[in-house]
């Protein structure tokens, strides 16, 4: 997530949509064991990987989901947030937000299940399972379940799915995740929508085979042994081809799950009921306990906050997805035990970190130089704490990433004010005691302040530093040019999904670099390259977490990022609702479980 | 018919007596730079059916006068001290309530631009009618009817028309008559007219101080007519009050004022006036200086900075002592030079002039 | 048949006379000219006197923020909070109660970078009234001389500005403040050059005068325009007075009450307005200090630290108060008929 | 009145489209690509080149500006987000809904916002401002002006917060401002508006306390009003019937003026209390560089202020009968 932390997201509310879009979604893996009633003091997050993830089998994918003790039918829950979800049709959502609300009408072929014990398991959600291959993850096949109906009581078909594929190739949807696209056409060397145009047009996608009604068989142009986490993702749920209505999808779509859309006004509100054709028996992770959803939008962090902490009509019923606890009144409510017990905390899957522009800081010491000069508690100061922003990192790697190993290369956890004496050290091996460094940052309130830390530390340590302010809107089209003037500069990530892959490659591969592309801080190391593909073609997880692992620390040594924050979240709801819990994949509130108490 | 006297015990009730009479009025204004004496001790009377024209410079207290009978004044900022009698009635202590009900009543104002003095987002005969239900409680559609009459018989055509547009519509005499037709409303008794021909051309002056006559004749109304125009008095008025420095200079009928001024300040006046029976290359002579300062009055005459004679009554009479009007009834004037010296002077200049 | 008596103000004077406000009829008599007879004025209200006390006091503390600064011993850029232990807790909020308030720091720390709250307010009024100062003298300027060009010389010229004029008043100003300061910085500076402070104290200006020029134009223009067709303009003309002799002898020193009026009125509006860029996040970055960041700070952080907001609220207020009512001092000064 | 009128629209068709012009032009030199937010997160150049495609962005500045001006009248159809009927004004590039929608819907509040605040202001700043002129010097007349000048010199942001916090917050005399529509429920419509109108008219309404006080005393040192005295004309008579009238009309004026700044107030106030207007709209559009949406409000934003200069105008006439419409 490409979100500095949630305080600069809700709080100054400049983030593009763009950027916001282009957040991606949490498909991190790992459990931040959730931490409802946390009493009064914070509960430290530790840096340790609670990776318990695991490909869950045909039983683990049955439903019904398992009760939640003390939840009763009925009722309305209200949900208040910032933002409007900025897309509702699958192949469109990328962004977490928009994916937790999909979960309530949207399905996918596969899903994350929630064990009780914090263990997170990838199970069929459409599918009776997650999913088999039998070569390596070139060719795999998906059976649908039984009972499956769309809101109009009309049968999920594996033509459906196979539609819903189909349909990403159009030129409208544009928003998505192109994984499956480019793996499910001939050649993944050209463009997708070269070598097919979409359904529209009449067409079919000839790699994707569905020899019955209930089977689905893809034929991938390679080994992907994680294709059945990459169809977890939102972008690849299933949209009926009877009801598609292209653009319009997007505001309408039309339910697999358990709630239907009612009426969705863009901005401001949208109203959820119950969709009498789905089945439970069908699901292993969706209670739907409340017979209805109302969501309202364009509530600031601030003020929900203060509604949470108000806590009065409605909003007794009400929880958000997305809105944290504004930074200003975490200390409010870090103090007010009740509050505390309506609270909902977590580590999310995003990591923020500085790019070092390793094309114009060339020299590894002065790199070096900067990770020890760096005032990375005060920065945590200044955004309002820990419990506002997160664990301070040290690693590429999220904890909630399989195959986290927590390492500390250059002792920031022990000096994480800066070490300047180091830094000189490190600069005076460079041969230039004093380099000028471009420091661009987003031009908001707290990072305004945050680059007056930095220049500060940045200059003890003798840098000349030179900040350059960039409007918050076009931040990412400044940063994304291959040929920027800045040297260091903000960014931040979540993996699309649990598994090294998406963490790593798309930020760290020399041969991906391009303008708009995510490796920022360009670095181009054949060593690391190398490594990428090899750990990519493991096919089992806990070995291929391992190989992550170890490019995570060749990285770090070449001191290509200064890593920040491995995100929290931390947030309030009504004291009516039970089951507010926090998804770790999303990083965000989970409507799943939500009931109205009785 | 004498108008001017000084008759009367301040404070006792009157028997029958001149219609209006005003005693020994004095008009000050407090202003951030002190104290105004506006009109200081002035007194004259009026008779019914008669016109009294009230002369002077601009700030010789001729407006303020008038306005004090009115009861028009700012009370938080004036002082007034003295006494209004409109006939058994005194003005100044008079309650604002009685104030309103003889105010366009029986004591009605024509005012010297028509223009502003009439409100602008009126129609004529909203303005003219509502004074005729205030103060008759006629209804809405009497009032009307009696503005198309009024305005009928200030002589703007159409009036049935004309009853309905608004003052912007009209020239500056019709809007001057229409003035008259909202003073006349009530049939007044008393008419003060403060320079009612001054903003308008000379034809038009001409026939509205006809039409003024015209209707003083049918209803007998008294008129005090303020002006700083001899001419007009000449022709309009009965008596003649020449005001200098918020006192009485000099009083009289009209043909003994203009024929036999007595005050330097009324030769200046008359000297400054052009004739029609004299020569075109004779210069005219302005009263020479400016007006004094009411905030700080001269000591002595207020005139004898700008006299010529001054010196004529004696070496320090002039400069230290104020005169007062004698005699106290008929012609009389505030000045210290003896009748002979005055008639000689009088008589040199006019030789000089003719 | 009229006397030719005394000065052609005689009308004036007979109406204020007979009013009851003898002010300007006396004016005359006494012999004070304007100037001085509105500094007499001025000089007895006491309110006004206090006012301009106050104001004047703004001003002082804006030039002599580095004296005071050296008194103290603390600037408004080094972040005490951050450099001491103790002073700040782990959320970034001043430990000690009140905002932070002690013997050492006046008024208090700012939550986050710690720095003394009493540097920032007082260097944050040189930012605040340098920038309005100077927007009220351009946009006064430049709206006097649109004004004046447009009602003086009428027609296809008037049609123009006019326009522009009706055109700028009907632009949602909030709105284009907020994205043009982005723009004009990325249209100027480079990429790898840090955007100069100089530059946004330029652009802020530069955007608060475009928008606000329009308002005293209008006013100006229907002055002249009433101005034009009196008669003394009437007879500068016909006796053949240059454009120049006319716009500068005739009109202009007839126009200074409103141009002196408006600008009173624009300047409180002004730092009003800065300050409402810097809460918006579009006014001058930091480190300058600046009031309306200070607010942005203060509406955060006020459940926590409501001092942080009171400072920069009440000193405000105070200002602007103090401003206006001298304004109101000096227009009655200028325009007794308006007396308050 | 027909002419003044035919003159007066043709006039402010011409402001529109030289304020959408020159902000359409002003905001497309903007560097950014609003195509990269409809480009996943990691995004092909191909996708790009598609989008920009999609939203016509690879043709010449004046030809996307023709479009844009075509769409209002004829509609338009987008691939990227399918048909657009007129009055098109494009689709968001942030939430992807017709901008005119959008308007539409926020519409009502923000015209509740403002239409509420401008009754407060002229209902209580005339109002006060009356009483202060008619008890001139006296006490009340003192507390008016004193409280009018403190009420002129705060600032939304700084009265909305405090004022919620207390009035809200603290001691709950008040629900949380939102909207509620009218014809849902008048009462809570009003009772949840309450605080927005209060905040957005207080600096309003001490101006126009100020001016209405003033005009008043000065109107009240008018010939007219002398005449209307000298009629024997009540003092509430003259003041209520004479004064009055000429008083309103700098104050109509002046309002016609302010109806612009009342809007940028909306915008702040909007943004204060979370209220889902226009000015919100604005705010994110602007946030989100979201150039259709802000062209789009700035549009009708200026329409707005164009059209009620020309209702004032109207006015104008009603009130001063020297003014005719031609």
């Amino acid at each position: 997530m490409r979100s500095h932390s949630r305080r600069i997201a809700s709080i100054t509310a400049v983030l593009a949509a763009g950027a916001l879009a282009l957040a991606g979604c949490a498909k991190g893996g790992g459990g931040g064991a959730p931490q409802g009633a946390a009493g009064t003091t914070q509960t430290p997050l530790e840096n340790k990987a609670v990776s318990a993830i695991s490909v869950g089998t045909a039983a683990d994918s049955a439903g019904p989901a398992p009760e939640v003790p003390g939840a009763k039918p009925g009722g309305t829950v209200y949900m208040i947030d910032r933002d409007d979800f900025s897309h509702l049709d699958p192949g469109r959502i990328y962004l977490n937000y928009n994916s937790s609300v999909s979960k309530l009408f949207t399905r996918t072929l596969t899903a994350y299940k929630h064990e009780p014990s914090g263990d997170i398991k990838l199970v069929g959600d459409l599918a009776t399972d997650a999913g088999t291959t039998e070569d390596g993850g070139k060719t795999w096949k998906f059976t649908l379940k039984d009972g499956l109906k769309w809101q109009d009581g009309s049968p999920i078909t594996s033509a459906d799915i196979k539609y819903s594929f189909e349909r990403l190739f159009a030129d409208f949807i544009t928003e998505g995740p192109d994984y499956a696209e480019t793996w499910l056409v001939p050649d993944p060397n050209k463009p997708f929508r070269d070598q097919y145009k979409g359904p529209y047009d009449g067409k079919e996608l000839d790699t994707i085979e569905t020899p019955d009604d209930k089977t689905i068989i893809f034929h991938l142009n390679g080994e992907h042994p994680d294709f059945n986490f990459t169809v977890a993702m939102t972008g690849y749920g299933a949209v009926p081809k009877a009801h598609d209505t292209k653009q319009k999808y997007d505001k309408q779509p039309f339910s697999s799950g358990p709630y239907k859309i009612v009426s969705h006004i863009t901005d401001k509100s949208m109203d959820l009921e119950r969709n009498e054709h789905w089945d439970p028996k069908t699901d292993p992770i969706r209670h739907a306990y409340p017979d209805k959803f109302h969501m309202e939008f364009g509530v600031q962090a601030q003020q929900s906050t203060e509604r949470f902490m108000a806590d009065t009509g409605n909003d007794k019923y009400a929880f958000t997805f997305h809105n944290a606890v504004a930074a200003e009144r975490v200390q409010e409510v870090l103090g007010n035990p009740e509050l505390m017990k309506r609270s909902v905390q977590g580590l999310t899957p995003f990591t923020t970190f500085y790019n070092i522009n390793t094309k114009r800081i060339t020299d590894i010491n002065v790199r070096k130089a900067i990770i020890a000069a760096w005032p990375s508690k005060q920065i945590q100061q200044i955004s309002g704490g820990e419990i506002n922003t997160g664990k301070i990192a040290t690693t590429v790697l999220s904890p909630t990433v399989l195959g986290y190993e927590a390492f500390d290369l250059y002792g920031k956890l022990a000096k994480p004010e800066g070490d300047p004496e180091e830094a000189k050290r490190l600069l005076a091996q460079s041969g230039n005691p004093n380099p000028t460094v471009v420091y661009a940052y987003n031009q908001t309130p707290t990072q305004e302040k945050i680059t007056v830390a930095i220049k500060e530390a940045l200059t003890k340590a003798g840098f000349k530093v030179v900040a350059k302010p960039l409007n918050p809107t076009t931040y990412y089209d400044a940063i994304g040019v291959v040929d920027n003037k800045y040297d260091i500069y903000w960014g931040g990530w979540a993996a699309d999904w649990p598994t090294g892959s998406t963490a790593i490659q798309p930020l760290f591969d020399g041969r991906l670099i391009a303008d708009n592309a995510s490796n920022y801080s360009h670095l181009n190391v054949p060593e690391i390259n190398e490594a990428i593909d090899k750990a990519n073609e493991i096919t089992d997880a806990a070995e291929a977490g391992k190989a992550w692992a170890a490019i995570d620390r060749m990285i770090m040594e070449q001191a290509a990022i200064v890593p920040e924050y491995y995100q929290t979240y931390f947030g309030l709801y009504g004291s009516g609702l039970g089951g507010v819990k926090f998804d770790p994949i999303e990083g965000e509130q989970s409507a799943l479980d939500i009931y109205v108490k009785q | 018919m004498t108008t001017v006297s000084w008759s009367g015990e301040p404070g006792t009730s009157r028997g029958p007596g001149p219609f209006l009479s005003v005693r020994d009025l004095s008009v000050e204004f407090s202003t951030e730079d002190g104290i105004v004496h506006a009109v200081d001790g002035l007194s004259f009377d009026l008779e019914k059916g008669t016109t009294l024209g009230i002369v002077g410079e601009s700030g010789s207290g001729k407006s303020v006068t008038n306005l004090a009978i009115l009861g028009l004044h700012d009370p938080a900022h004036t002082k007034i001290s003295g006494e209004i009698w409109l006939e058994d009635q005194e003005l100044i202590s008079a309650g604002s309530g009685t104030m309103e009900k003889l105010r366009g009543n029986r004591i009605a104002m024509i005012f010297q631009d028509p223009l502003t003095a009439l409100s602008p987002f009126h129609t004529i005969g909203r303005q003219i009618g509502e004074v005729y239900r205030k103060h008759k409680g006629a209804s809405k559609k009497e009032a009307r009817e009696r503005a198309i009459e009024m305005l009928r018989r200030v002589g703007i055509p159409q009036p049935e028309t004309r009853v309905d547009h608004y003052p912007h519509e009209f020239s500056g005499g019709m809007r001057q008559r229409a003035m008259i037709a909202m003073a006349l409303v009530c049939d007044p008794d008393l008419l003060i007219a403060d320079e009612p021909t001054t903003a308008l051309d000379v034809t038009v002056q001409a026939q509205i101080l006809d039409l003024l006559k015209e209707l003083q004749q049918q209803f007998g109304t008294a008129i005090i007519l303020i002006t700083h125009d001899l001419g007009v008095v000449a022709g309009t008025a009965d008596n003649v009050l020449v005001m200098y420095a918020g006192r009485a200079a000099e009083r009289g009928t009209v043909r003994e004022v203009l024929r036999e001024p007595r005050h330097p300040y009324t030769w200046g006046l008359l000297s400054s006036m052009p004739r029609l029976n004299s020569p075109v290359d004779v210069p005219l002579k302005p009263v020479r200086g400016t007006p004094p300062s009411l905030l700080n009055p001269p000591p002595g005459c207020p005139f004898h900075p700008r006299c010529d004679y001054a010196e004529l009554a004696g070496p320090e009479l002039c400069f230290t002592q104020r005169p007062s009007i004698s005699p106290e009834t008929g012609h009389g004037d505030a000045c210290y030079l003896t009748l002979e010296q005055k008639r000689d002077l009088r008589t040199a200049t006019t030789e000089d002039r003719a | 048949m009229t006397f030719p008596s005394s000065t052609a103000t005689d009308a004036a004077a007979e109406s204020a006379d007979t009013a009851g406000s003898a002010g300007s009829g006396t004016a005359a008599v006494v012999g004070r000219s304007p100037g001085q007879l509105m500094w007499r004025r001025f000089r007895r209200d006491k309110t006004g006197v206090i006012s301009a006390i106050i104001v004047l006091a703004f001003f002082a503390i804006a030039l002599l923020a580095p004296v005071i600064s050296a008194l103290y011993g603390k600037d408004p850029y080094t972040t005490y909070g951050q450099n001491q232990p103790g002073l700040l807790n782990e959320y970034g909020y001043p430990i000690a109660p009140n905002g932070g308030i002690s013997g050492e720091f006046w008024f208090g720390l700012e939550p986050g970078l710690g720095r003394d709250v009493f540097m920032q307010l007082v260097y944050g009024i040189r930012t605040s009234l340098s920038i309005a100062v100077i927007v009220t003298v351009i946009t006064t300027v430049i709206g006097v001389v649109m004004g004046l060009t447009s009602g003086y010389l009428g027609g296809k010229t008037d049609y123009v500005i006019g326009r522009i004029i009706d055109t700028l008043l009907a632009f949602p100003s909030q709105l284009f403040l907020i994205v043009f300061l982005p723009v004009v910085e990325a249209a100027i500076v480079l990429p790898e050059e840090e955007t100069p402070v100089w530059l946004r104290y330029v652009s802020i200006c530069v955007v608060l005068t475009v928008l606000g020029w329009a308002t005293i134009a209008r006013l100006l223009r229907s002055q002249v325009l009433s101005l034009r067709t009196r008669e003394f303009v009437e007879a500068a003309r016909v006796t053949g007075a240059s454009p120049a002799r006319i716009i500068f002898k005739e009109l202009l020193p007839n126009l200074w009450t409103p141009i002196i009026i408006q600008s009173t009125l624009a300047l409180p509006l002004y730092v009003g307005s800065e300050a409402g860029l810097g809460f918006l996040g579009v006014g001058m970055t930091e480190p300058t200090p600046d009031w309306g960041r200070m607010f942005q700070v203060g509406v955060n952080v006020y459940h926590s630290d409501v001092t942080y907001l009171l400072f920069p609220g009440v000193s405000m207020l105070i200002f602007v108060v103090a401003f206006n009512l001298l304004g109101d001092s000096i227009r009655d000064a200028f325009d007794p008929k308006t007396k308050r | 009145m027909t002419g003044f009128l035919v003159r007066r629209v043709a006039g402010a068709l011409v402001i529109l489209l030289i304020i959408s012009a020159v902000t359409f032009y002003l905001f497309y030199a903007i560097p950014r690509d609003p195509a990269r937010a409809f480009c996943g997160k990691i995004c092909q150049p191909e996708t790009l080149a598609l989008i920009r495609h999609n939203l016509g962005m690879d043709e010449p500045l004046f030809v996307q500006y023709w479009h844009w001006l075509t769409g209002i009248v004829a509609g338009r159809d987008f691939v990227q987000f399918g048909e657009c009927p007129a009055p098109c004004l494009g689709y968001s590039f942030a939430t992807q809904e017709p901008v005119f929608g959008a308007i539409v819907d926020r519409f009502p509040v923000t015209l509740s916002l403002t239409v509420g605040a401008s009754v407060v202001i002229l209902a209580f700043g005339i109002v006060t401002g009356m009483i202060a002129a008619w008890k001139v010097g006296q006490p009340l007349d003192k507390i008016a002006s004193a409280s009018s000048v403190i009420g002129a010199s705060l600032q939304i942001y700084f009265v909305g917060p405090l004022l919620a916090f207390y009035l809200v917050d603290t001691l709950q005399l008040i629900p949380r401002p939102s909207y509620v529509p009218i014809t849902e429920s008048p009462v809570e419509w009003f009772t949840h508006l309450m605080l927005p109108w209060v905040v957005l008219s207080i600096i309003f309404t001490a101006n126009y306390t100020r001016m209405t006080r003033s005009q008043m005393v000065e109107q009240l040192a008018e010939d007219y009003v002398r005449t209307a005295r000298a009629k024997g004309m009540s003092n509430r008579t003259v003041f209520f019937r004479f004064a009055w009238r000429g008083a309103m009309i700098p104050i109509v004026t002046i309002f016609g003026v302010d109806l612009a700044v009342l809007l940028g107030g909306a915008i702040i106030t909007e943004q204060t209390f979370s209220l889902h207007g226009i000015g919100e709209l604005a705010v994110r559009a602007v946030q989100n560089t979201d150039l259709p949406m802000l062209l789009g409000v700035t549009i009708v934003g200026a329409t707005a202020i164009v059209v009620l200069n020309i209702v004032v105008d109207v006015l104008y006439a009603f009130i001063d009968p020297r003014v005719r419409l031609s």
